[in-house]
């Protein structure tokens, strides 16, 4: 149940004025046998340790007697009590036999005498203690408390193994992204045609393919497909007889030059010089 | 009142005040900005280690005793608190309530006087079986909490009394009940019962009595729970 | 409580307020128990004809004035609050271990190996666009600053690492943190790195680089701060 309600009080309600004739058959006004027991007993007028336990069984068999003929319907308890006041009544007006087991007619009597004076002690304590003053009714808390401010001041925490590990693992997993999925920035053949044609054009003497292909390298992703291209457009020119092309070992720098009308008597002429440490 | 003799009397407090120690200031801070009473260990963590807590508290109690608030224990616990006289003053403030029947403030007082009680025990004192209404009734005010399990056939649920109750009532402890002392001294509870009918002294130690268990889990499942959370919004 | 323990002060003050009239009595319990500040005319509607409202007030300001707890005036209506100095006490602090987000952590080390560097450069390395928590969260760790502004379009902020992140990492200089070998031989690269795979060389020099230009007055104010103040007040 979330919905907020009224603090408690202790405030009695329905309380049965003291006054009240006692037979008046209203058990419902009663709580229980016991505090039945305990309305006619107040009706003595005496002090509960010297009530007559006997002429209380009375009164209360009286009663229950009234509430029958009215045919009112009586609780489990109230009859439970007179059938064990009635036993008791019985017992008392007997003479007690000596060999008898369990508790004396007398024991029983003090015993219900006890409970009648326990429950009335417990009474007495339920008004002193509804008698103290109450929050919120007699006495008040501070009506605007100033809440304390939790401030949590965050310590971050990380392991320079965390950094590196997130860092290399990101780097390698975006690096094989981009192999995966290449730029398709491709020259075609004719483009790297159009532009080898005109660098040739302006070098007649052993010049490396990649000093010239560096030069439309725009970035280093795109730089397999230039190559590709390129040397794939080397090989047409070289066939077509406009260039000629050298390279001196396996996978050495590739050096070519225009072949030239005077150069076309001694193909053999020059050698490019031998790279040392290029590539 | 003529103005001459109070700002004399205001001006000689100012000059006494200006030497109260400045932990009576914070503890005087703490204790009105918290809206629960607050223990002398949670106090002395804001004040400085060679403080005598206790002692400033007294100190502190003696100062406001003759105000309109007043500093007062609550099971244990330090919170001010407006001055018990004064009550006709703020019945504005007072929050309306519900009423408890009789059978409730009965089965209060028996729960609150003869803890740890189970539901048969109460039942004897009365005389009367209780209704089932009463109990859930008091569970809701937060002021009762199943403590435990008697060890006993059918082991069943034992009942104390909260901090929350305490608090409502403005008791440092139990052992200041009111007619505690003429209730035990009435002889009523002595060898001349049967067997079960003694009264101990009252206490809510939440440790468990020798004839007591614990709860399991799930007992608390049953709306048995004590509602302390809820009482803090009511 | 024992009298005698008490201080010679509070007993002073004791008999001082012994004096004090009964209408401070109320009016520091009606402004302790109201939830709402009271202006005068309420009070004096519950307080007795003939007091003297306004000055009873003044002289309650004067008796608080050096206490934990002063009656202050807020827009014409009083309340009792904690003395200004004594604000700290309303606040608890306490440290929060809190473990960095991978993604707050990817781009820490972004920072830290490619300082400076943009926003859009750290998204571009990372793939993916950054949250705006995650330079909001670094900031916060005080391990990364804005140190200046690149020469281009937009003319975006430039991160790099702080002390503070040599400091936390235990670091001596940005230039020890591992190059792309010994990540590789450190087995936090399993070697399926494509050619031409690079990692530079970090340098958190301060001074600004070719194509950066100086932080201006504002910048700071923006947020991109290191938030030490802020966190304070958080």
């Amino acid at each position: 149940m979330m919905i907020a309600q009224p603090p408690f009080t202790t405030d009695i309600v329905a309380e049965r004025a003291e006054d009240e004739p006692a037979l008046i058959v209203d058990v419902e006004g009663f709580e229980g046998p016991l505090d039945l027991l305990l309305t006619l007993a107040r009706n003595q007028k005496v002090d509960l340790a010297k009530i007559s336990i006997l002429a209380l069984a009375d009164q209360y068999l009286a009663f229950i007697e009234q509430a029958r003929q009215l045919r009112l319907e009586l609780a489990a308890d109230y009859l439970v009590m007179a059938a064990w006041l009635a036993y008791l009544k019985s017992r008392l007006l007997l003479p007690e036999t000596e060999e008898a087991e369990g508790p004396t007619a007398e024991d029983m009597a003090n015993s219900l005498a006890l409970r009648l004076k326990r429950l009335e002690a417990f009474r007495a304590v339920a008004q002193e203690l509804m008698g103290l003053p109450q929050l919120s009714r007699d006495v008040f808390a501070r009506g605007a408390p100033e809440p304390i401010v939790d401030i949590k001041h965050p310590q971050w925490k990380a392991t320079l193994y965390d950094l590196l590990s997130a860092y290399a693992a990101q780097r390698q997993k975006q690096a094989l992204a981009h192999v995966e999925l290449p730029h398709r920035t491709v020259w075609s053949l004719a483009d790297a045609r159009t532009a080898l044609e005109r660098l040739i054009g302006s070098a007649t003497d052993w010049t490396r393919l990649d000093q010239y292909l560096i030069a439309y390298v725009v970035e280093p992703s795109q730089r397999a497909t230039v190559m590709a291209s390129s040397f794939a457009s080397t090989l047409e020119l070289v066939r077509e007889g406009l260039i000629e092309l050298h390279q001196h070992a396996a996978f050495a720098p590739l050096y070519l030059r225009k072949r030239a009308a005077e150069n076309q008597a001694d193909a053999s002429g020059r050698t490019p010089p031998v790279a040392t440490n290029e590539g | 009142m003529p103005r001459l003799a109070r700002s004399q009397a205001v001006a000689e407090e100012t000059s006494v005040t200006e030497l109260r120690p400045e932990h009576l200031r914070l503890l005087e801070a703490m204790l009105f900005a918290s809206a629960e009473p607050l223990d002398a260990a949670t106090l002395a963590e804001r004040l400085p280690e060679e403080m005598d807590v206790e002692a400033a508290l007294e100190a502190l109690q003696q100062e406001y005793a003759t105000r309109g608030v007043n500093l007062v224990r609550i099971a244990g616990k330090w919170t001010f608190r407006t001055a018990t006289d004064l009550s006709w003053l703020l019945s504005r403030e007072a929050v309306e309530t519900r009423k408890l029947s009789r059978a409730a403030l009965e089965t209060l007082a028996i729960i609150a006087y003869h803890q740890p009680v189970t539901r048969a025990e109460i039942e004897d004192i009365r005389g009367v079986s209780a209704s089932k209404g009463t109990l859930d009734v008091l569970l809701e005010t937060g002021w009762i909490r199943p403590r435990g399990r008697r060890k006993a056939p059918g082991r069943p649920l034992t009942f104390g009394t909260t901090e929350a109750f305490l608090a409502h009532f403005g008791l440092e402890s139990l052992s200041v009940l009111p007619g505690l002392e003429e209730l035990k001294g009435a002889g009523l509870f002595d060898g001349r019962l049967p067997a079960g009918f003694a009264m101990p002294a009252p206490s809510d130690d939440p440790a468990l009595r020798e004839d007591e268990e614990p709860l399991e889990e799930g007992d608390l499942d049953l709306g048995l729970a004590p509602r302390v959370s809820r009482v803090d919004e009511e």
